[in-house]
């Protein structure tokens, strides 16, 4: 069998997608530590090793994200936003016009067209605020696994407010609350509103017609779409594996 | 104390001219340089202080930051018009501790400049600033609580107002106009009629030269890089001389001309030496510059002056209007005729995308790319706003946004 | 060849042939759309307000109007309404010898430094109506005449006062018309008041651009036929900088161009279709002097700055 | 101004004294003579000239001849271009008594520009009488007379010929009347307005030459006004030929160029002065 690897060198974390024709055989993820090309080339191993399969049958690898040109084997280099477009619009079944893509260090907003090109988008500026890092900052402070974010979201009742402008000064404000004694269900959710804002004051006048997908790593915690929701008063909806979106668009991109 | 400071103004002095020699030497290392270029680059290679430079040009030497003050009159009072312009990162970190972290990066490179040259007593440098932005405006308080000493007992403001349209307004900056005439007769120059005409008609020549480079630009015969190059070199040399070798700047054969680049339009802060992080960024990524309207670019003065009246008065109106209603500057109040020179640009050179760079900091710039965007867009141009400042760390941020960007460009 | 070198040689051919036409034998008939002065021996041309205060005019007494002298009358006024159809302003930018004898008045007062006495453009709007009013005067005083109602000197009565009368005449050796007039008491106003008017003229002449051009009747009666001009400014406001310089470089001082925004005509009542404001506008298309859809000459940020035109040393300043 | 005026008007009073005395003994204008009444366009666009023919009482109104022929004139005849002029035959119009002589009504039409030359003969007694007189006229119709036949017939009265207005014969007051008749006497009585004023003799050129005094009436009645002037030339062999000519008001007698340029001067003056202190809109110098 023919596999197609896409590898997305994100600034925090790692991810590799093995495809067999369109459908997703192995994904993986792992933390990005110097040498990345190394850490790309462990994970794939895994992922061959748990389907089985020869580094002989790998048909293509594309890789994308900020190391994309650390990965030096790869057959196609290829930007993040095109390759996380054709994830997008692939895996929701040709049904995107807009992505949010809260990555690790940056925040995208994706206009495709009908046929899944990249129409128009926006990044944001120089500046980490509403995006991954300030889940990893809130998960390291309130010692709670990611993961769980979602659940604790949701049992929030008391209204808390984050400010949305700097991620470093964040960190000191949830100190201060938790030393307040605010609940941390609380500044879950605050969290979560702070990234939000954050987001459509980036959308902006960006009107999100047609269906809202929101992908990336901190999309994994329903909590960060819901607030979105009444943020932006859209649906939105969230792809099965948000956190791989990108190097499986890199993936099909590689084409038949 | 004094020694500490004077050590890091040395090593900070040391390592913008490395910053410098690294540019250069890029620059040379190009494949599509000709020697037509060198009289530019030694320029930069020179040093840039008011002695140097009035030495070069013969003439004692008025600097300025912004180009609404009118240049012609200052030539014709035999002085040097020289902005005092600085794209090193260098520079900008040495002015950090006297300044606010978000200080625009090319004022807080000309403070450190100036900090690294002074030894803290007043200078007696001649500065002409009119009052555009907020840090021009604090620009002598900059100066002050970072080290370089004060410049206030040779400095002479101009006030811009800040309506550009209307009668008032225009009166009032022909009241500043005859204000600097009188500031520069005190300062010993002499401004006659024939003077006046002299220096409008050099500066129009330098201004037929300059459209000449961006017509070759346009047409893909030189590169951005050289462009920018060339126009940063205007106020580093007698206008005469510059005018004379830029206009002997003949494409090298086979130049940077090649069909599938995108071409796009470069708006927003000005990119100035050593500094062309996002030029070469640009160029990497397969998107030419067609036109821009940098300060820095297409924009170092307004054009030549066009007058009827070639009385005295006439001319000092004509220079007047030209450099306060012609001036597309962000801080004006009713700018909206600005996107107007991009649509203009576009009629004569097919460009499909318009890339605004903002320098953080640059408040006035950062807003106007809020407000351009979506006319531009309802025209059918792309748009990309680019923040960055003189640090060459985010060159990655950057260029995935611009190759995105190239993405959204449909090719020739 | 700068537009507006072309435009000085057409100008001064313009003025040898309504001036001298007449004596190479040329006659381009009653309806002249601009000064060819009937009162210089030997013009190429009648000035089409003679013929409209005379007998092919509002001057025709009853008993002509009701058979051929209409006929004539509209058959003139037939080839007026052409010409004007055909070249527009051109007339008065172009070609009339009376727009020369100003420009070389102010060509005069630029060699020699004097200042401009620019007049603000709301005065300037204000005298708009005045050339209206001069032409009510020749469509209500020859059919007075002819009626008998007034005197008989009363005869062409906008020609009693038009300094073309009196300055026209001198380049053909006539000064009859600078002198004053005893034979009675209305030929004697007449002749008071066209040689104050004169005198104000030149003064004003030579101190402004094209100063008589904001008080001239045919001026007005060619813009009343703009509907029907192919020849026209046209502006594509969405290209305009607003940087001044057609304000600038405008001899009648017109604010329109510059300000309009919205549409694209700018052929308003005082221009004069010189296209000094296309020459002097650094935008690439903003400005252009079309004939019906044609463009006949347009902006261009190169011919602003002195690229295009083959004249090496382009003079932006007149 | 005024003072002059004043002046010219006494002295008048004293000539007009002078000459009544003189002139009461040999007044009476009793032989063949024109006088233009009024000229007026047609509605085709043609002019109608019509004229009154004094008939002294011994010639008897039928047996007058009247013809007119168009002579090639300057620039404005360009269009006959000086073929052979046509000589047209006009009979005279109704009559009517006017002291004891009679006084008959002739119209001429012409539709074209030119100069004509309109002449009466008739014979009273065993003396022939010739009223002669030309005039200039714009037709733009290009009709023809229609109620005059063409003639090749033509009175063999003496050859005459008008020595001015080679492009346009329009005489003026000041300035001078010349024309030549073969074998004419040495002089021929002027009469201005119907009375004999003075004589005008032939020059060594052989025209008599005649400069028609100004006139403050047709000064002040406007530029159509005119005064008659009629030249009266007994010939040697008895037979009379007058010669009309009708004055205008003059087109160079009563201007003053000196005054014109001082009015002119005083104007540029005051302008200059409104304009500088005008101009002041700025202060700046």
């Amino acid at each position: 069998m023919a596999f197609k690897v896409g590898l997305d060198l994100g600034s925090t974390a790692i991810k590799a997608v093995i495809v067999d024709g369109d459908r997703v055989a192995w994904q993986g993820t792992r933390a990005t530590a110097p040498g990345q090309e190394a850490v790309a080339e462990g994970l794939l191993d895994e992922g061959l090793s748990a389907l089985g399969a020869r580094r002989g049958e790998i048909s293509g690898i594309a890789s994308t994200g900020y190391g994309k040109k650390l990965y030096a084997s790869a057959d196609r280099h290829i930007d993040e936003i095109t390759s996380n477009a054709a994830g997008a619009f692939i895996l929701s079944g040709g049904s995107a016009r807009t992505v949010i893509n809260v990555g690790g260090q940056d925040l995208k907003i994706l206009t495709l067209d009908d046929s899944g090109g990249v129409v128009d988008f926006k990044m944001n500026d120089k500046c980490a605020a509403g995006t991954g890092r300030f889940f990893e900052l809130a998960a390291r402070i309130l010692d709670t696994p990611l993961g769980d974010f979602a659940k604790l979201c949701l049992d929030s009742e008391e209204e808390v407010e984050i400010n949305s402008t700097c991620v470093v000064f964040a960190e000191s404000e949830m100190v201060s609350l938790l030393a307040r004694g605010v609940k941390k269900e609380d500044i879950i959710r605050a969290l979560h509103c702070s990234v939000a804002r954050r987001v459509s004051g980036l959308a902006g006048r960006l009107s999100p017609d047609g269906r809202v997908y929101l992908d990336g790593g901190p999309a994994q915690n329903g909590g960060l779409a819901s607030a979105l929701e009444d943020e932006l008063m859209t649906e939105i909806n969230v792809l099965e594996a948000p956190q791989f979106t990108v190097a499986y668009g890199a993936a099909m991109s590689l084409g038949a | 104390m004094v020694k500490r400071a004077r050590k890091i103004s040395a090593k900070t002095s040391e390592r913008a001219r490395s910053e410098v020699r690294k540019s250069l030497e890029a620059l040379a290392a190009r494949d599509d340089r000709s020697a037509d270029f060198d009289y530019f680059m030694d320029l930069y290679g020179a040093v840039q202080t008011p002695e140097a430079v009035s030495e070069r040009t013969g003439r004692p030497v008025v600097s300025l930051l912004c180009i609404q003050a009118p240049i012609e009159l200052i030539h014709a009072a035999g002085f040097h018009p020289h902005k005092v312009v600085s794209g090193s990162q260098a520079m900008a970190n040495m002015a950090l501790q006297g300044l606010p972290a978000l200080t625009c990066p090319m004022l807080r490179a000309v403070t450190g400049a100036a900090a690294a040259a002074s030894d803290g007593t007043p200078g007696t440098r001649r500065w002409v600033l009119p009052t555009t932005c907020d840090w021009v405006v604090k620009f002598p308080e900059m100066l002050e609580s970072s080290g370089a000493g004060s410049i206030r007992p040779s400095l002479h403001w101009m006030e811009l107002p800040h309506l550009k349209d209307g009668d008032s307004g225009q009166a009032r900056w022909l009241e500043e106009v005859f204000g600097l005439k009188k500031f520069l007769e005190g300062c010993g120059g002499k401004i006659s009629r024939a003077s006046l005409d002299a220096s409008i008609r050099i500066y129009r020549d330098a201004w037929r030269a300059l459209t000449r480079l961006a017509m070759m630009r346009q047409e893909g015969r030189i590169a951005a890089v050289w462009f920018a190059l060339i126009a940063g070199a205007f106020f580093l040399d007698s206008p005469e001389r510059w005018t004379k070798a830029a206009l002997s700047v003949n494409p090298p054969p086979g130049g940077a001309r090649s069909d599938e680049r995108a071409h796009v339009f470069l708006a927003g802060s000005p990119i100035f030496f050593p500094n062309f992080k996002l030029l070469d960024l640009l160029e990497d990524s397969g998107v030419s510059i067609a036109a821009d309207d940098l300060c820095s670019g297409e924009r170092i003065f307004p054009g030549g002056v066009t007058y009827r009246d070639s009385s005295e008065f006439g001319m000092m109106s004509a220079l007047a209007q030209r450099y306060h209603q012609g001036c597309l500057c962000p801080t004006f109040i009713d700018n909206d005729r600005r996107i107007n020179n991009i649509l203009s640009r576009r009629m004569a050179s097919d460009f499909q995308g318009v890339v605004f760079h903002v320098l953080k900091g640059c408040h006035p710039y950062d807003l106007e790319s809020l407000s351009v965007e979506a006319p531009l867009k309802e025209r059918g141009l792309k748009f990309l706003r680019l923040e960055t400042d003189y640090a060459a760390e985010d060159s990655q941020n950057l260029r995935t946004r611009i190759e995105a960007f190239r993405g959204t460009l449909s090719r020739r | 060849m700068t537009v507006r070198n072309l435009r000085g040689i057409v100008q001064h051919a313009g003025f040898i042939v309504m001036m001298y036409g007449g004596r190479f034998g040329l006659h381009l008939g009653s309806a002249v759309p601009c000064f060819a002065c009937p009162f210089v021996p030997g013009c190429g041309g009648f000035c089409y307000l003679m013929g409209l205060q005379g007998y092919i005019g509002f001057g025709m007494g009853a008993a002509v109007a009701s058979g051929m002298g209409l006929v004539t009358a509209l058959g003139w006024f037939a080839v007026f309404a052409a010409s004007v159809a055909l070249l527009g302003k051109l007339w008065c930018g172009w070609i009339c010898p009376f727009g020369l004898i100003q420009d070389w008045l102010s060509a005069l007062r630029r060699h020699l430094g004097v200042r401009e006495r620019s007049i603000p453009y709301p005065v300037m709007r204000r005298l708009a109506w005045v050339k209206y009013v001069l032409l009510a005067g020749i469509a209500i005083i020859p059919p007075l005449v002819t009626a008998g109602i007034l005197h008989e000197d009363f005869y062409l009565p906008f020609c009693g006062i038009c300094p073309g009368k009196s300055l026209l005449p001198l380049f053909a050796g006539e000064t009859r018309y600078l002198a004053l007039n005893y034979d009675n008491l209305v030929t004697l106003g007449f002749s008071v008041a066209l040689i104050a008017i004169t005198g104000a003229m030149l003064v004003g002449m030579f101190l402004k651009d094209r100063f008589f051009c904001i008080f001239c009747p045919l001026l007005a009666f060619i813009h009343m036929l703009k509907p029907v001009t192919a020849l026209r400014l046209a502006k594509t406001p969405d290209t305009c900088v607003g940087c001044g310089n057609c304000r600038r470089a405008c001899p009648m001082e017109i604010e329109a161009v510059y300000r309009e925004r919205a549409s694209s005509d700018v052929q308003s009542d005082e221009c004069l279709d010189c296209a000094a404001c296309v020459e002097a506008c650094p935008s690439d298309f903003a400005l252009a002097l079309k004939f019906l859809k044609v463009k006949l000459f347009r902006s261009s940020r190169n011919y602003a700055a002195g690229i295009g035109g083959n004249s090496k040393k382009n003079e932006l300043s007149r | 101004m005024a003072r002059r005026t004043l002046l010219f008007f006494i002295c008048v009073a004293l000539l007009m004294q002078f000459t009544e005395d003189e002139l009461r003994a040999a007044d009476g204008m009793d032989f063949l003579r024109w006088r233009m009444t009024e000229q007026a366009r047609t509605s085709d666009g043609g002019m109608v000239v019509s004229f009154d023919l004094s008939i002294p009482p011994g010639a008897n109104p039928e047996d007058i001849e009247v013809t007119y022929r168009a002579l090639p004139q300057g620039n404005i005849g360009a269009e006959t271009g000086g073929s052979a002029p046509e000589t047209y035959r006009k009979k005279l119009g109704d009559t009517r008594p006017e002291g004891d002589g009679t006084v008959a009504d002739v119209t001429v039409y012409s539709g074209r520009s030119e100069l004509i030359e309109l002449t009466a003969a008739s014979r009273a007694g065993d003396a022939r009488q010739y009223a002669l007189t030309v005039f200039s006229c714009f037709g733009e119709s290009g009709n023809e007379d229609p109620d005059a036949e063409r003639t090749n017939y033509y009175p063999n009265r003496p050859a005459f010929r008008v020595a001015t207005g080679q492009y346009y014969f329009r005489a003026q007051t000041g300035m001078p009347i010349e024309f030549s008749l073969d074998s004419g006497p040495d002089s021929v009585s002027v009469f201005e307005k119907g009375i004999f004023t003075s004589t005008a003799e032939r020059d060594a050129s052989g025209n008599y030459v005649y400069v028609p005094p100004h006139d403050d009436e047709l000064s002040e009645a406007g530029y159509t006004a005119k005064k008659d002037v009629v030249f009266a030339a007994s010939m040697p062999d008895g037979d009379l030929i007058s010669f009309y000519v009708p004055v205008y008001r003059s087109f160079y007698g009563k201007i003053d160029l000196k005054g014109g340029l001082a009015v002119l001067s005083g104007s540029m003056l005051v302008s200059a002065a409104l304009a500088m202190r005008a101009g002041r809109r700025f202060p700046w110098r």
